[in-house]
């Protein structure tokens, strides 16, 4: 997986997130302030101009960047932690000019485990975490797996009682309803798996086949 | 719901173009989202900068100026701003002497900060920040992101304020804003829901007949819901709720604050319940302020921030401020 | 449409309490409803006195105190006060050097408020009268009750309070107050019907995606109902109602006004439009003032009073104010 | 007719607006400001308390009285107006002890005039002057005849294009709602037929006969 596969990705998640930004919006509305379906689209919208403006070479350069952008452009609780998720992930894939996936998979365990240090909360507590470390565990076994767990992980946050973010405030209440964060880091996992299934990706399930 | 705006995605801008044209003491950049005192920065002075989601106005921007804050970044709305914003802000209006973050208690905002605070730092600001955690609503913190910010952030800004244009240093004007911090209690009603301009409808179901107790400032749902509650009953419910969690040993500041949409006439009505309910419990009040300075929108419903003082603390409150949403003394 | 009130026939006292305990510079009688400065009657000073109808606030009790009104009688809700209010408050303002009513043109306000000056003068107070007619949504003036006085209301008070401030004689202050009253045009825009207590429910019926245009400040409908509107589009309808019936000659002062339910966020955006509206019309702004002051309740909504103004009447505009809305200089 | 008589009419005038409030707000809310129900309730419960405690010896004294109590705690437009129209046919009908049909007809056509006066209006501007009028126009037939008259007079008031209160702000969309003050000013007319067949006022039609 080199940088045009990361700038897919992110392209993917944009017109993901624009697509389903009324349903994020609408979560959010029930647990918490109305707004994650707009930070998401405002945040990936600059992210899909930034690494097609300035191109960077790396798939850890590209993720470093879309993460610098997030950071600058969302605001609220998810700008910094998707922000930190993909600076992190970036990082941790350093400057390789192509990346196989058991590093993505450690680079993403990294980003996962920055997010959890920077906001303090831990799966279970109904966050996009509960979302993000079944995928990172997961990915092992392909992107489509991942996916399938972050998805898994998004619907497990219904029962849940928030215990961080907005939705902790509501108690009892914020029961029954999908935390907006999960559900956006389940979109971020499918893009994923659609990238590596299009463009050239590792196949599903294919272990370290590297191809594009 | 109907608002008066041109598209969602531009209500913030066009309300920092029409806050310029309305001010020109302040210096408004509008393309980076900054609010400034326009004689910043003010020299040998500590500076004061808050921000937060739009939503709250006038909080924040609407206390930019002498005696208060020096400079505000207003997010998106409802959405704590970015670090970059509160970054610049902070080059822009410090004088050498360092300056004070006020946050709100939310993780959006405390993570914004906090990356903002580095950004400073690596620019050789020195930055301190104190947080706003009041909102008494929340009760079992440790399962929480912890208590909100809400009507005691206008005390904090205010007192740090005025300590800060008295000259004090950073260090005591972070020491004034904590005790001030600690010192506030709110409690939140909510009569009706507020409509976001990118939902465009209310953002939670609060039938005629019912209202919520214990709401935060972002159109969230609050602790519990009631049928609908007389003036005076309502003051009676949120007097208990600050002095069940924290009784004042002395006087006690009083911003009877409303939510956005509900009219100053019946807002005025309900201090006299307040004050009645804090009279009752023995609370003395020597300073009290109505009116909608920590608003959710067009939220109807109010909310009522008791900051206990001492002298000092009191000095600070009367001592001028020049801002547009609170104006008073030289 | 819930309220924050007790019951519907104390609402004005209810708020009358709560303005005495929030405003211990004023002398508040709740009993006869009437607000006076806490110093009067000021010494060898002409007072001015208004009042109306409820419903309005911050106006006209929220512009009693220095350099603006001496005394306010507040009726019940959209509803004129009685005589006795207003010759009580004259007699009570009066140092000897005379009383100036502002009276809002409605058929009730006129009549009681002539009514007061009878029994004043009776009394031996000199009263004179300036009458607002400000609202440019009333066309046909010789087949109506006359234009509306709005928001034109809060500049005579201001300029008028200023003259008497610094020492005008009583005839002075009445012709300063009529030249403002001449010079100031107004015109309103409802987004939601207002609810009255008395009533509970809104007070016409205006559906999604529809608006009035020409509206007053006591809930009922304007002049046209349109579909839903942009803020732009509402600052370029409004600005064009505004010259065409008068267009200008100087610069002048900008009121954008609240009706009371449109937040904050919503008006400062509106006023960029309004300052676009009319620079584009060549229409010069010294000075803008922008918020909930000329209110209808809780109606969502927005009003523009332009007052052209010379060189003596920014110095009035300018001149220090202290009351609880209005608060600048000294 | 005596003091008793008129204070008889004018509670029987309080109980009309008190029952009718609603209607007459309704009314209100249609062309103008919701208020003029709780006003007219405001004003003759005071009216009520006045001539109850004070008891004035006269039909003049007691309809001046109750004229300066409305005046004294209605406000807006119908406090003036309806004061004024009591406070002037008191005045009309002077001390006498006892007053009859044709006194109390041409004191009421000169507290009428004062309204008009007083107000700018005439029949036609779609006020109480258009129940007004024709009511005291009818007296001379009897309260009934009165009554009818005024009935039929706000009701008539319904297609008019408002020229004077709040109503003219409205223009056209005037037209089409009965207004309010017609409509109260019926049921100040009705009340004192009642209160003529009931007490002891005229019998309907019955010329100069004074009884009670
Ligand atoms: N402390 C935290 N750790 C991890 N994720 C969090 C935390 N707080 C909030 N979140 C995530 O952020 C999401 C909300 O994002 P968003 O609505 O954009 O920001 P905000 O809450 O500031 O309005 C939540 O649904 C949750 O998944
Ligand atoms: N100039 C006038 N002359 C006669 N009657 C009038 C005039 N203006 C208003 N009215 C009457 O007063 C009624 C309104 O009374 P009310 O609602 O109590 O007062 P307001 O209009 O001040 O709210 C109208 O329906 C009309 O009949
Ligand atoms: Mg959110
Ligand atoms: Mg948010
Ligand atoms: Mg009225
Ligand atoms: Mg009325």
């Amino acid at each position: 997986m080199d940088a045009a596969f990361f700038r897919g990705w992110l392209t993917e998640v944009a017109s993901a997130v624009d697509e389903e930004a009324d349903r994020l919006t609408e979560l959010d509305s029930a647990i918490g302030d109305a707004d994650h379906g707009t930070n998401m689209r405002r945040g990936f919208t600059a992210v899909v101009t930034a690494v097609g403006e300035q191109r960077p070479a790396s798939p850890g350069a590209v993720l470093a960047l879309a993460g610098r952008t997030l950071v600058s452009t969302v605001g609220g609780a998810s700008g910094p932690l998707y922000g930190t998720l993909l600076r992190r992930t970036g990082k941790a894939l350093g400057e390789a000019p192509e990346v196989g996936r058991a590093e993505l998979a450690s680079a993403l365990r990294a980003g996962v485990d920055a997010v959890s240090r920077l906001g303090g909360a831990v799966p279970g507590d109904k966050t996009m975490l509960d979302a993000l470390v079944p995928a990172v565990e997961a990915l092992g076994e392909g992107l489509d797996a991942a996916s399938a767990a972050a998805e898994r992980g998004a619907q497990a946050t219904v029962p849940m009682r928030a215990r961080k973010g907005r939705a902790s405030y509501l108690g009892e209440r914020s029961v029954g309803h999908q935390d907006p964060g999960a559900a956006s880091s389940a979109l971020l996992l499918a893009a994923l798996a659609r990238t590596g299934r299009q463009g050239g990706g590792p196949a599903p399930d294919a272990g370290e086949v590297r191809d594009d | 719901m109907k608002q008066l705006i041109n598209v969602p995605e531009r209500v913030v801008a066009d309300a920092l173009r029409g806050m310029a044209a309305a001010h020109p003491e302040l210096t408004v950049d509008v393309e980076q989202r900054v609010v400034l005192r326009g004689d910043a920065p003010v020299l040998d002075k500590v500076a004061l900068v808050s921000g937060g989601g739009s939503g709250h106005e006038p909080l924040h921007a609407g206390f930019v100026g002498p005696g208060m804050l020096d400079a505000a970044c207003p997010g998106e709305v409802f959405t704590s701003p970015v670090p970059d914003q509160m970054a610049r802000a902070a080059a822009a209006v410090d004088s050498g002497r360092g300056v004070l973050f006020v946050v709100k208690n939310y993780t959006g905002d405390v993570l914004n900060f906090e990356m903002a605070a580095e950004l400073a730092q690596d620019e050789g600001v020195q930055v301190a920040s104190v947080l706003v955690e009041d909102d008494v609503a929340v009760t079992d913190s440790t399962f929480t992101a912890g208590r909100r910010g809400t009507g005691g952030t206008l005390f904090v800004e205010k007192l740090a304020g005025a300590a800060a244009e008295a000259g004090a240093p950073l260090e005591r004007v972070e020491r004034i804003a904590r005790r001030v911090a600690a010192s506030c209690r709110s409690f939140g009603v909510a009569l009706t829901a507020c409509t976001t301009p990118a939902k465009g409808r209310p953002t939670f179901d609060l039938p005629e007949g019912e209202l919520e107790l214990g709401i935060g400032i972002h159109g969230e749902p609050g602790r519990e819901r009631r049928p609908m509650m007389t003036s005076g009953e309502i003051a009676d419910a949120t007097v208990d709720a600050l002095l069940a969690d924290d009784r004042p040993h002395g006087p006690v500041l009083v911003l009877v604050n409303g939510m956005g949409g509900t009219p100053l006439l019946e807002l005025y009505g309900f201090n006299a319940e307040v004050r009645r309910a804090l009279g009752e419990r023995g609370v003395a009040v020597p300073r009290t302020l109505v009116g909608n300075y920590v608003t959710s929108l067009d939220m109807a419903g109010c909310s009522v921030t008791l900051c206990q003082v001492d002298e000092e603390m009191l000095r600070l409150w009367d001592a001028p401020v020049s801002t547009p949403a609170l104006r008073w003394g030289r």
